[in-house]
């Protein structure tokens, strides 16, 4: 395959256009920084009028068949408004219940779409993954929790950490081997009112996630989304979406960071001239432009070609997306806490928060060094 | 392939490969320059000169510059098909860069009716070579700053040059220069005293001196103007104009807007090309691509290389731009692409090992010494046409809307 | 141990070695602070307050001042190893840091005679803490455009201070600051404006404010002044002094002279103790350690550590130094310290993998969440005393000799 | 082993100040860069009235015994006589001579000392090493070319490639497989006489290297320096110096190329401003420094350290001290040719110079990339 000659492709549809203009207004007018830090301080993180006006608007279904409640819309939507939460600093559980709709989507398991699907685009159901174990590992399908079958379904044992929005969900797909291979299973209010839970304390104060103890959770035959061939389909699909979202976000997350420290440039002066006409402040907030542009290109052809398929272009476009999202959003948060001096390091300043939320984005789903390691095994 | 391209066009694009296929010159046996900046000797430059003839003459230059002058008239797809479809075919450079790329669409854009006629059919068919006068020596980067004087005499309506342009590629095969020059010593500010010229080469009083470069090559020149007389209808517009129309050619030289009459004017090394290299490389004891370094440094290289492809397709469609940022997305492609040149051949030459220390000249050397070239050799991108540094300053005031760094 | 030490020095390092062993405090069950610029409470204050007066009354602190102001009187080879073996013991941190490394210092340089009877003593045993006064709001690395106003009023012989200082670590515990601020708002520069005090904190008129920092914690301070009123005494040199006064706090703070009273004044984490945790780690579904990229950045990490611990022996070698660059060897300590504290944090942050999300206060937090902490405390060393851009300004200007960049 | 703690050593002799004072006027009065230009040009690359004048001053045998006509210092000496080198671009097959004249100190092979040395340090005798081979490996004793045992002593087949001034040289040492083991040969001027040589076309065209072919070449059993345990320790003890001198000189040469940056960033103007008040142009010139200041104090330890074994302290830092010249000799080679603008491009331009001496210290013996993987193995 020769990767420097072959067609790339973005996509960019008449729908796309509206929908980029509707949640740049409603995220603007809806998401300050101080609504962000109002926010973070509650304790579920999110608003949940906000989270209505999101199903109305059709978020909640994005990218979900119009059969099942959804917009209908595509990959490149779901970037978009992925995106631009990012730059308002948006906090909600809309990542994890994306993600969770998505791995429904991708089942074959048309009872537990009908079930769970138009609650989620409706609104009424927060959903999430339970993926992360405390072995340490964003291989996908590296899991030890369990599931052994009983007379009437399924027990599981094991640990579950990271489980984004945990405690805000109704639903949780928990991943756990079963006869040796991994398996789904859906995990309702009731049975997430019969485990141990914790919240995690988390360095991206904004962010919510929840550590699970499954040990001795019982679950009836339907609870199980889907095993072997179509559980490792669901888990290559939710993966590089994660990828693909998690650097739109963070595309989003760096240019937030790159007009306030932009802004300030332009008002505060130091040894009598403006401090944006220093070359050590204005240069490196050039290089954060270029990587920030360079990833949204990098996503948005990720998005027009993401097929959810492993070992191929789709698998290769969203981690390099992933990848280069990590450098620019790093870079852009770490450049504003530096360039706005003293004030950069207080609380109060709001360089923090794009820093925070771009780390928690480059680590969730696997960092850089991980996704070049992939990359190199599925090119070289 | 965009999705939407007609069968008209599908149609015509295979039509230009088979052309190219059928019409491209054999390798000659002396080394090509990847750049027209890199044109070394007179066999390199007869060599090009007769293959950009012959693709004008099949009418795949100019394709969408009016046909009166000596273009083809057609929409500006036809020629970014020929464009693609040459860099993909790897076909030899046109030498007329200049000319094709800066001169021509500023002449099309500011010169008179009669200009047009006069330049516009020889830059396409390279009868006429193009050459740039615009740095100089002691002011590099400080366009504004340029010192060589054009005084009028009014007895003879003739303009007489007096100083030193440098970096002129082509000086010694052109036939005309573009020239910024003072004109008003005294104008209210020192861009106000500039002019623009359609200068002639061949006249007394210029003089080109070749400059040896880091490469161990020549190809660039130091062009003296001791009394040259050209007549006065060389100038372009009007006396104090100068900058206007130097500014129009600086966006032509930075790829920011199009106009250009197309061709390939490098031959682009992929990063594709550097990894069938590698493949077949040891290095350190063991195959060059079992080193976790080399891996990684590649995948990044392959990633880097494909922000930049996806860069001008993103551009078409506003919604997916940063709308602060959307005016001047064209502005990033100059300082990119020349660090882009860095970073690969930074890596083909240390994949290399041990042989990179082999130049181009040893019958050893890997892939013909070509990377130890390029290492050297991307330094001219780097610095020519505005420093790295100098883009970062424009990027930081135009686009991100610092204040100015000076 | 440099192979000169005496046998006398060998001796002494032992007995201080199980002096420290057989004193050093129990660890409390708070987490004790890094820096003396990261004391949040008053359990961590009083902690490090008892350390401190417990090491001067065993004769450790202050070795090399004068004996009549309460120094020890001896060579500073004493105080050195002192020092040496604090850091090896990895013993708590001097909390009275700006007075012992500091205002002491800068006392014993310029005060009267009166001024070091008075203070030098209490800043040893930690009876009275220091605060510095010297940044404000809006005029973060510009130190001579401090507007803060100190007015005289010769009716009573005070000073009237008005204006805001920021980052005035332990401004709440302080007794006393060592304070910049103008008194001749018309003097011919801005400079020789300035005058220089050691100023009583506990006087109407002065507000301390804590400010939250971005790791969650308190430890800094806006100081407000409202017309409060100090003595005149309190005037350290002559008005217009201020600036070479405050010249002299900057190399002692910079670390570019020696003086300092002595002692650990930042627990400082090595590359041994990121990689002790790393050998226990596993990330990305195998142990830390087997990964090619992070074994390389470790090594690169062990390779700059060493080169920094090695800097300030070299600089006892005249003929190993750059000559040129030979004077201004010190000014790179701070500069090179607090990129190095960034690295290191951003390394043991990522080899944590997944688990890096977790924040010092989680349960599960790899070594209690200790470099999530330091990742962020990162910033006060390349912000605090002078940016990292303003570093490189000064050593461009004074090291490499290159032109003013303002 | 605790490496951030374990203490460390840096050696300065009285001798060390005598030699540095002597050898900076020696090569600042005879190693203009205009004169190094000039030797770049002959065939030989040096110029053997200079070559002369080591000899006299005693560097052709500064660390060679005194018994063996040596001067009888140390290794800081060679380090700082070399880092001198790189600072004023003094060619010469001083590194060379120096590497295989160590080779001969390092072995035991006492008629091999005794009659080579004394014509080293005399002058009389040019020498060097043949190590390297077109299977392009850095690591020590991977060799392919072989000897095999005849009547009268041995016979040798295989490839040398860079063999620093073969060219110049009255002695080659060179390696070869005898039983399997690698094992060192001393080639003299009739041995050479009968091999094909080939001067190599360099990317540095001030240095100067030659491929042989050894096929056929016959050797008497006298030719033998050393083989089995005795040639790995000569192998591992002249690697380990050519990193430590490697590194001096590429700190030296970054020390020459930040001195023509800086000079030139005082006097050149753009935009009415000294271009060294750019930031731009200032501060990684401040980040070469930093790095050939890192440099300097990694050299001086590892040469106050040089005990030529492997596996231990002395190996280690001899690795770093490479590893990290070649990050401030890159930096300061690029950044001089950069930061010259159009003129750093031409020839004409000193910039250059410095460029490729780094880069050809940078490569030889073995680079960064290689460097790092050896420390790894070693420390962690």
């Amino acid at each position: 395959m020769n990767f420097s000659e072959a067609p790339l492709r973005i996509d960019c549809s008449e729908e796309l256009g509206m929908l980029t203009d509707a949640a740049t207004s409603y995220l603007r007018d809806n998401s300050s920084v101080e609504r962000a830090r109002e926010l973070a301080e509650t304790e579920t993180g999110f608003d949940s009028e906000q989270w209505q006006a999101l199903a109305e608007m059709g978020w909640l279904g994005l990218a979900t068949p119009e059969e099942f409640g959804g917009s209908g819309l595509g990959y490149p939507e779901l970037a978009k408004v992925t995106e631009l939460m990012g730059r308002y600093l948006f906090s909600s559980p809309f990542f994890a219940t994306t993600l969770a709709s998505q791995a429904l989507i991708a089942s074959n398991n048309e009872d537990a779409k009908m079930q769970w699907l138009p609650e989620i685009s409706s609104g009424a159901a927060i959903a999430t993954l339970a993926l992360m174990e405390p072995h340490n590992s964003w291989e996908i399908g590296d899991v030890r929790a369990t599931a052994e079958a009983t007379a009437t379904g399924f027990k599981l044992t094991g640990e579950k950490q990271f489980v984004i929005d945990g405690q805000n969900a109704h639903l949780v797909i928990a991943s756990a081997l079963f006869n040796g291979n991994p398996a789904l299973f859906l995990l309702d209010a009731d049975h997430l009112g019969q485990i141990e839970q914790r919240a995690e304390s988390l360095t991206h104060h904004a962010r919510r996630s929840t550590r699970f103890t499954l040990d001795g959770l019982e679950l009836p035959k339907s609870a199980k989304l889907a095993d072997g061939a179509d559980a490792q389909k669901i888990l290559g699909h939710v993966s590089s979406l994660a990828w693909l979202l998690l650097a739109a976000d963070s595309a989003g997350t760096a240019n937030g960071a790159i007009d306030l420290t932009a802004e300030y440039t332009r008002v505060r002066k130091q040894f009598g001239k403006y401090i944006g006409s220093y070359q050590a402040i204005s240069h490196p907030l050039v290089e954060s432009a270029i990587l920030v542009e360079d990833t949204l290109s990098l996503v948005y052809h990720a998005a027009s070609i993401f097929d959810g398929s492993l070992k191929g272009e789709s698998e290769i476009a969203a981690r390099m997306a992933k990848t280069r999202s990590e450098e620019a959003v790093n870079l852009a948060g770490a450049r504003a806490i530096q360039s706005h001096g003293g004030m950069g390091f207080t609380w109060e300043c709001h360089a923090h928060l794009y820093f925070k939320r771009g780390q928690w984005n480059s680590l969730s789903f696997g960092d850089a060094i991980h996704q070049r390691r992939h990359l190199a095994d599925l090119m070289l | 392939m965009p999705k939407a391209e007609s069968a008209e066009l599908q149609q015509f694009r295979s039509e230009v490969a088979n052309w190219l296929q059928e019409n491209r010159p054999p390798l000659p046996d002396f080394p090509l320059p990847q750049s027209f900046t890199e044109v070394g000797n007179n066999d390199q430059f007869e060599y090009l000169r007769d293959w950009q003839q012959k693709v004008y003459e099949a009418g795949y230059l100019g394709m969408a510059w009016p046909a009166e002058y000596g273009g083809g008239g057609k929409p500006q797809e036809y020629q970014d098909i020929v464009n693609q479809e040459m860099v993909k075919a790897r076909t030899p450079l046109m030498v007329n860069a200049v000319g094709l790329s800066w001169a021509g669409p500023t002449i099309l854009t500011h010169g008179t009716e009669e200009q047009k006629k006069k330049y516009i059919r020889p830059i396409l068919s390279a009868e006429e070579i193009w050459c740039q006068g615009f740095s100089e020596p002691d002011h590099g980067s400080d366009l504004g700053n340029v010192q060589t004087k054009a005084v009028k005499d009014e007895s003879t309506d003739e303009y007489v040059l007096n100083g030193r342009k440098i970096w002129t590629t082509l000086g010694e095969q052109a036939k005309h220069m573009i020239l910024l020059a003072r004109t008003n010593p005294d104008a209210p500010n020192k861009y106000a005293g500039l002019s623009f010229f359609l200068a002639p080469m061949n006249v007394d009083g210029v003089e080109v001196l070749p400059i040896k470069k880091i490469t161990h090559e020549y190809g660039f020149n130091e062009t003296v103007f001791t009394n040259a007389r050209i007549q006065a209808d060389s100038l372009m517009g009007k006396e104090g104009e100068g900058w206007f129309i130097a500014m129009t050619v600086l966006t032509f030289e930075r790829g920011v807007t199009g106009g250009q009459a197309g061709g390939n004017l490098m031959e682009i090394k992929n990063v594709n090309d550097v990894y069938e290299v590698a493949k077949g490389l040891f290095r350190d004891g063991r195959p060059a691509l079992d080193d976790p370094s080399l891996r990684s440094q590649l995948i990044d290289l392959f990633i880097t290389e494909r922000a930049h492809r996806l860069h001008n397709k993103r551009m078409d469609h506003a919604p997916l731009l940063v709308p602060e940022r959307a005016a001047g997305m064209g502005l990033f492609n100059k300082l990119v692409m020349s660090e882009d040149r860095h970073k690969l051949a930074e890596f083909a030459v240390r994949m290399q090992g041990n042989a990179a220390a082999l130049y181009a000249d040893d019958t050893d050397a890997v892939a013909g010494g070509l990377w130890q070239h390029a290492r050297l050799a991307a330094f001219a991108g780097s610095i020519g046409g505005g420093t790295t540094e100098v883009q970062r300053n424009i990027i930081a005031e135009r686009v991100l809307g610092l204040p100015k760094s000076r």
